[in-house]
């Protein structure tokens, strides 16, 4: 029997990925995809929820964040591609002129 | 099938509305203004917020709700949109000068500026999850692009990629607690999640979805451990988009905040309350103490301007009435007193050559004796000293915090702001006891800083010295 | 049979998560994102959201991954070399990641819904359309941040343009 | 006129804030004319509320609000004055000596380049104080507290250039703070206790709540005690007070002897209610007192910096005041406070008036002789040393000795005899300061004055090449004369019963009540004739060793030590000591300035200031610059945060 909590499970595990990618991955354009997964993990709890609670508020909100999250793409990465004209390398790394 | 008749209430969100046309309007005039004309642009916004205002003003007391229950027009949010209207227009008058010596005078800083001051209006008025996330992207997505405006200077791109990973970053957490809030209350409004949790108890997921939209704000107002971005970030940003964003933002994430645990969560209080007491603490204690070391104003505003989250953050703990007010106060008092330091600072820079450094400050008073005053005074108000406007906000959030019986909180809060005065003092003392820097010379402050500046610092004596009628308007904010 | 074919894609969205997060090179991390968001898009099927589903396979696979792609391509960066700077980085990172994948399994496993249910039961929507359904929400009750979302898009595209135009007052010197 | 009351804070406000904003723009004559006229006004107008006090008699307690500061709910708190007997006597000295020594200033300052902003601190000052003075509760009182603490402190950095002046300033500021978050803490748990933080409210609910004895009172007043101990600079918070005389030599007058490290005392009187229900406190305010005046006498007996002996003289007379005010003696306290304000005022005036003459030097090996030169000083500051030596009839002697004996009747006879030690010391260590400036041979030439450091303005080393000792101009000595004159006779005011009637008790009476009964005329006359002997005592130990027969100290120490002859001849006065006091006796002096002064408390604050930087340092170490690492810390925190939320 499939329930809710299969679901959640699911989500749980990729939002950890996404996390973990986050912080061991020196690209910023993988950050930043780890980032979409953590995203999509919120988003499948959403539908998850929306389903069980025979509540279509959640569907609404994924729909939502889809648009949210094409707006910061498009934002991240045109910062990013800055960056990259600016300095010729894109390891996160290598940018912390700024610490103290 | 029947007719479906969205609820549609355009006179509550006018503010923000009317902030929203002024950006494209803006956007739109960027099309058509010669470049030595784009000032005009800065003014036609600074208009655009005055009409906001007013509009804001004409809703005071009208409490109404709206759109099916997603905005409300409270007082307490109104107190806030005046508090974010007043803090953008100063940062408008301050930038406009800047940007022209910066060379980075396009409409579009205008515009991305308006276009976040909808988002924080949006978030401060905002009765429901999934609108104060979309008001908090709002706010975020033109501050990471205003952030790394200075698209030649490294420091303001590193500025700009940090603040929108580790952004990024906290949305989601925020996100996935909406989530799991969502799947405990089945609803993300407010009042809905409020009305679930007086029938049931909580349970363990509500409990991380708490914990989680606690990160969330926790990121956006920069609380210690969440606050990491906010030195880098405010350090390479463009100084008048620094200036901005430590206050306005400031603003709206903490009307979020407050509303949302205060206002849905008070059944939970027992376990948030606590938390929020020991983030208090150690984001005062590290704020202040981080600052005591720092050589560049900038970054010494940065972990004040952390230290200051901290003191808010104890108006929530209290969880009153009074601690609610003392909250919108201080955010006022907190806004004037920090867009006056900022501005002072950016008087005293030298063109597109910014003095940021604590010792470039050695001998101001005797160049420019009334910045120098006021940026003194804008810092004594900072740390809490009378009888300026951070004293008396001071004076009402450790009153609401030992009023509800957390005293012991309000004590921290009264041992660092002693600790802070060290650091605030450190730009004054070089300002009057050392002798002046080479470079003073020929040195004119433009009239816009100058009236930003007159501003700011009436503002902070008058909320000093008669804060009575500022005290009588955040009491008025009745939450929904 | 659902959960058959839920476990398949799940084990598919997992592995290919975890291949883009160790996969060194950015090209196959966003090959294997598609595949995260396709596999997810089946788990919105099973969750009776079509129009979610076709909207994921748009939006994201379609146009967001395709954005990320073009960028790879147009930075061409290497791949990640060594662990850098940051020498405890990443067994800290897999320690709370580990250690915040304990905690919510721990708390989702055993999570039990509230009592209180809607009206959109999977046959309710399949009856009205799950298209309309969503569609008369979204111009109804969520209207407000469906408006939103437009000016979150023209802040978007405001924003990318300042960071990628040229500058008059630069061209000016 | 009580209507016209805010006017006395007003103008030298007022006065301030003209002469901050455009003092650059206007003539010296009328910076001083604000400066100087601002303050003279607000004496007339403070004469003139005295009077109406004085009038009023046991009505003489007025509560002018002026308007509602901080409304919240049911609670707020107004700007608002309280006028008493005792805030009255504190209006006039501070407007009056205040006035004096802006007078004083027009003189000694008038080549200091920064005239204008040194004015507009001190009329900054003046409003401070008059604020913590008037306020009528203790939100509006910690506010002048605060306010008076930074002008201290702006004024003591004043001459920046030199390395000490702003380190002294930075010892202050930090100093003080520590006694201000005893002081601010006390305040929040009047707040918590009483529900208000007027005067009036706490101190009619205090005897209505509470035994006598209270925990809670007794933790109240002692952390309002911890505010006036930094503030008033008693042991252990005392350090920051003999290097505040880094400052201008008038501010050390004004702010360091007359009006703000009295203010502690005045707090303490004020609050009298709240003592009066904790004994334990009184007690602690009683022996803090006695101990500090003792101690601090035994330093001033080393030192050879005239304006450090009178440094750790204020400390020492501040002692007598607590000891006065710990003892329920709080008439006395005041009367002292007051006295005080005359001859250590007066004192510090002369000492400048000295510096102004020898081009900044205060080293009393450099002076000597300067009796013929200056003529005025000489006379005053003589007036002043017998006061503060309480030579029969001069004002201290009249407050010091109501002091030792409240003491001694309310059965402190251990503090008595401490204090009477210490009334010895006293009237030793002053007269030394006094023969070896005024009289002895000159231990000054030209070839010298021009080797030596200047302690003035650093400006003025420019304008005076060589050494010419000559008498102060009019604006300075005008000053010393009056105040010499107040030196002398205030002290009439308060008379031993036995001598005659004592006019400030009867004054007190609507704040403190009505005084105690009269100690009986036989032991008043012992005591009288006690404190009497010892300042005679010490006056003439003085005499005896530096103008009578100078050689025998010399020829004691030639015989236990026949090496330090040679020294002698340099520094004759160190060989005295050792001579005096045999070895044990200096080593113990010098074990307290050096070790305990120099080592322990200010090891202490220094530590405390250089862990507070290693602890800030560590802090920057976090902020690494590295986003992924930021990541990391904030997921560190998530995972705490919803790991206890979710194990509540």
């Amino acid at each position: 029997m499939l329930t809710v909590n299969h679901f959640i499970l699911l989500s749980a595990i990729l939002f950890c990925l996404g996390a973990v990618g986050v912080l061991i991955r020196r690209n910023p354009l993988v950050m930043f995809m780890s980032i979409e997964l953590m995203l999509n993990a919120a988003n499948l709890a959403f539908v998850a929820f929306s389903r069980y609670l025979n509540n279509l508020d959640g569907q609404i909100f994924v729909f939502l964040i889809l648009t949210v999250a094409a707006a910061e793409v498009a934002v991240g990465l045109a910062i990013i591609v800055a960056m990259f004209r600016a300095r010729e390398n894109v390891d996160v790394d290598e940018v912390n002129e700024l610490k103290g | 099938m029947p007719i479906l008749v969205p609820d549609i209430n355009l006179r509550i969100i006018a503010p923000a509305l009317i902030v929203t046309v002024t950006a494209i309007v803006v956007l739109l005039g960027e099309l058509v203004t010669p470049a030595e004309r784009k000032r005009w642009l800065g003014y036609l916004s600074i208009a655009g917020l005055v009409v906001a205002a007013f509009a804001a003003f004409s809703l005071w007391g009208a409490n109404a709700s709206g759109f099916s229950g997603m905005v409300v027009a409270d007082n307490f949010g109104l107190f806030l949109t005046l508090t974010i209207a007043l803090s953008a227009a100063l940062s408008i008058l301050l930038s406009i000068p800047f940007i022209h010596a910066h060379e980075i005078d396009q409409g579009e800083y205008y515009v991305l500026l308006l276009a976040s001051v909808a988002g924080m209006i949006v978030m401060a008025t905002a009765t429901d999850l999934i609108v104060i996330f979309l008001g908090l992207e709002l706010l975020s997505l033109p501050l990471y692009i205003l952030a790394a405006f200075q698209r030649e200077d490294t420091r303001s791109l590193e500025a700009g990629i940090k603040y929108f990973l580790l952004g990024a970053f906290s949305s989601a957490f925020f996100l996935y607690g909406i989530a799991l809030v969502f799947g405990a209350t089945g609803t993300t409004n407010l009042a809905k999640i409020a009305a679930s949790l007086a029938q049931s108890a909580g349970s363990p997921m509500l409990s991380i979805g708490v914990g989680l939209l606690m990160v969330g704000f926790a990121f956006k107002v920069a609380l210690v451990p969440f606050h990491w971005w906010t030195p880098d970030v405010y350090d390479g940003a463009p100084t008048t988009v620094t200036a901005f964003m430590s206050v306005a933002v400031k603003a709206a994430a903490f009307g979020a905040f407050f509303r949302t645990f205060q206002f849905a969560l008070p059944a939970l209080a027992l376990d948030w309350r606590a938390v929020a007491a020991v983030l208090a603490v150690l984001t005062m204690t590290l704020g202040n103490v981080a600052a005591l070391l720092q050589s560049n104003v900038k970054r010494m505003l940065a972990y004040s301007s952390i230290a200051h989250a901290g003191y808010i953050l104890i108006a929530l703990v209290a969880m009153s009435a009074n601690g609610l007010s003392s909250a919108l106060f201080y955010l006022l008092a907190y806004t004037v007193t920090n867009l006056g330091a900022f501005g002072a600072v950016i008087a005293l820079s030298d063109g597109a050559r910014e003095r940021l450094e604590i010792k470039d400050f050695a001998g101001a008073a005797r160049e420019h004796p009334l910045v120098a005053l006021a940026l003194t005074i804008c810092l004594l108000s900072l740390a809490g000293f009378p009888p300026f406007a951070g004293f008396v906000g001071k004076f009402l959030i450790f009153g609401a915090a030992v009023e509800t019986g957390w005293a012991w909180l309000a004590v921290i809060g009264v041992l660092n702001s002693l600790v802070s005065v060290y650091f605030y003092l450190r730009p004054v003392v070089q300002m009057y006891m050392s002798e002046p820097a080479e470079g003073w010379s020929g040195i004119r402050v433009a009239p816009l800083v100058a009236l930003a500046l007159l501003i700011a610092v009436i503002s902070v004596i008058a909320l000093g010295v008669f804060p009575a009628p500022a005290i009588a308007l955040a009491a008025g904010g009745l939450i929904r | 049979m659902s959960l058959l074919v839920f476990y398949l894609f799940a084990a598919i969205a997992v592995l290919a998560a975890l291949g883009m997060v160790v996969l060194r090179n950015p090209v196959h991390s966003a090959l294997s994102l598609a595949l995260v968001f396709v596999s997810l898009a089946a788990m919105y099927v099973l969750l009776s959201a079509p129009f979610i589903a076709v909207a994921q396979v748009m939006i994201y696979a379609g146009a967001i991954l395709i954005l990320f792609v073009f960028v790879i391509m147009l930075l061409s960066p290497g791949t990640d070399q060594g662990v850098g700077a940051l020498k405890a980085q990443r067994g800290l990172a897999i320690l709370f990641g580990a250690a915040l994948l304990v905690l919510l399994i721990a708390v989702l496993g055993g999570a039990v819904l509230p009592p209180t249910r809607g009206t959109f039961t999977p046959e309710a929507i399949a009856a009205e359309g799950d298209t309309q359904a969503v569609g008369a929400l979204l111009f109804t009750n969520f209207l407000l941040p469906f408006e939103i979302t437009s000016i979150l898009l023209l802040v978007a595209i405001v924003g990318v343009i300042v960071l990628a135009k040229k500058r008059q007052s630069i061209s000016k010197q | 006129m009580i209507n016209y009351l805010w006017l006395v804070p007003a103008l030298p406000l007022a006065g301030a804030a003209i002469n901050a904003i455009f003092s650059r723009k206007m003539p010296r004559w009328l910076v001083s004319v604000l400066g100087v006229g601002s303050v003279g006004l607000s004496f007339l107008v403070a004469l003139a509320e005295f009077f109406t006090v004085l009038g009023a008699g046991a009505q003489g307690v007025f509560n002018v609000s002026i308007y509602s500061w901080i409304p919240v709910g049911n609670f707020k708190i107004d700007v608002a004055f309280l006028l008493d007997p005792l805030s009255a006597l504190m209006l006039l000295g501070v407007t009056g000596v205040g006035f004096l020594i802006h007078v004083y200033s027009t003189g000694y300052m008038a080549e200091d380049e920064s005239y204008g902003r040194f004015f507009t601190y001190l009329n900054l000052f003046v409003f401070s104080m008059l604020i913590l003075v008037l306020g009528s509760n203790y939100l509006l009182m910690y506010v002048g507290w605060a306010l008076v603490g930074l002008c201290s402190y702006l004024l003591i950095s004043f001459w920046f250039t030199r390395p000490a002046a702003a380190a002294a300033g930075k010892k202050a500021f930090i100093t003080t703070r520590i006694g201000d978050f005893g002081f601010g803490l006390g305040v929040i748990l009047i707040f918590v206790t009483f529900g208000s933080l007027n005067f009036a409210d706490v101190f009619a609910r205090a005897p209505q709540m509470f035994q006598l004895g209270a925990p809670i009172i007794t933790t109240i007043t002692l952390l309002l005690f911890a505010g006036a101990v930094g503030k008033s600079a008693q042991l252990p918070l005392y350090v920051w007070l003999p290097d505040a005389m880094e400052g201008p030599t008038p501010v050390s007058a004004l702010i360091h002897a007359a009006t703000m490290v009295t203010a502690g005392v005045y707090m303490v009187a004020r609050s009298h209610v709240l003592f009066s229900l904790a004994p334990f406190s009184s007690e602690v305010v009683a022996v803090i007192g006695a101990v500090t005046a003792l101690f601090a006498a035994t330093i001033a007996l080393t030192q050879m910096d005239l304006k450090r002996v009178l440094a750790y003289s204020t400390i020492s007379q501040l002692g007598y005041m607590f000891l006065g005010v710990g003892v329920a003696a709080y008439g006395a306290g005041i009367f002292h406070l007051m006295t005080h304000a005359f001859f250590k005022a007066l004192l510090f005036l002369a000492a400048g008036s000295v510096m102004h003459a020898m081009n900044g030097v205060i080293d009393m090996r450099q002076l000597g002789g300067l009796r013929s030169k200056m003529r005025w000083t000489y006379i005053t500051f003589f007036a002043a040393a017998l006061a503060i030596s309480g030579f029969p009839l001069f004002s201290g002697f009249f407050s010091k000795d109501e002091i030792l004996a409240q003491a001694f009747e309310s059965g402190h006879i251990i503090l008595w005899a401490i204090g009477l030690l210490t009334a010895g010391l006293t009237a030793f260590y002053i007269f030394r300061a006094f023969f070896l400036t005024f009289h002895t041979q000159a231990r000054w030439t030209e070839d010298e004055g021009r080797k030596t450091e200047s302690r003035h303005s650093p400006s003025s080393v420019v304008g005076h090449p060589s050494f010419h000792p000559h008498e102060s101009p009019a604006s300075m000595t005008v000053p010393l004369a009056i105040l010499a004159v107040l030196a002398v006779v205030a002290g009439f005011v308060g008379m031993p019963s036995v001598m005659g009637p004592n006019f400030l008790e009867g004054f007190f009476a609507p704040v403190f009540g009505e005084a105690a009964a009269a100690i009986p005329a036989g032991t008043e006359w012992m005591l009288i004739g006690a404190s009497v002997a010892v300042g005679l005592i010490g006056i003439g130990v003085a005499y005896w060793f530096y103008i009578a027969s100078p050689e025998i100290p010399v020829n004691l120490a030639a015989q236990f030590k026949g090496i330090y002859t040679l020294l002698w001849n340099k520094y004759y006065v160190d060989e005295f000591y050792s001579a005096v006091f045999v070895e044990p006796g200096r080593r113990l002096a010098m074990f307290l300035w050096q070790v305990i002064d120099v080592q322990v408390i200010d090891g202490f604050a220094n530590g405390l200031g250089r862990a507070m930087a290693s602890f800030s340092g560590a802090l920057r170490g976090w902020q690494t610059g590295y986003a992924r690492a930021y990541a990391l810390l904030m997921l560190v925190g998530t995972v705490i945060v919803i790991g206890w939320l979710m194990l509540r």
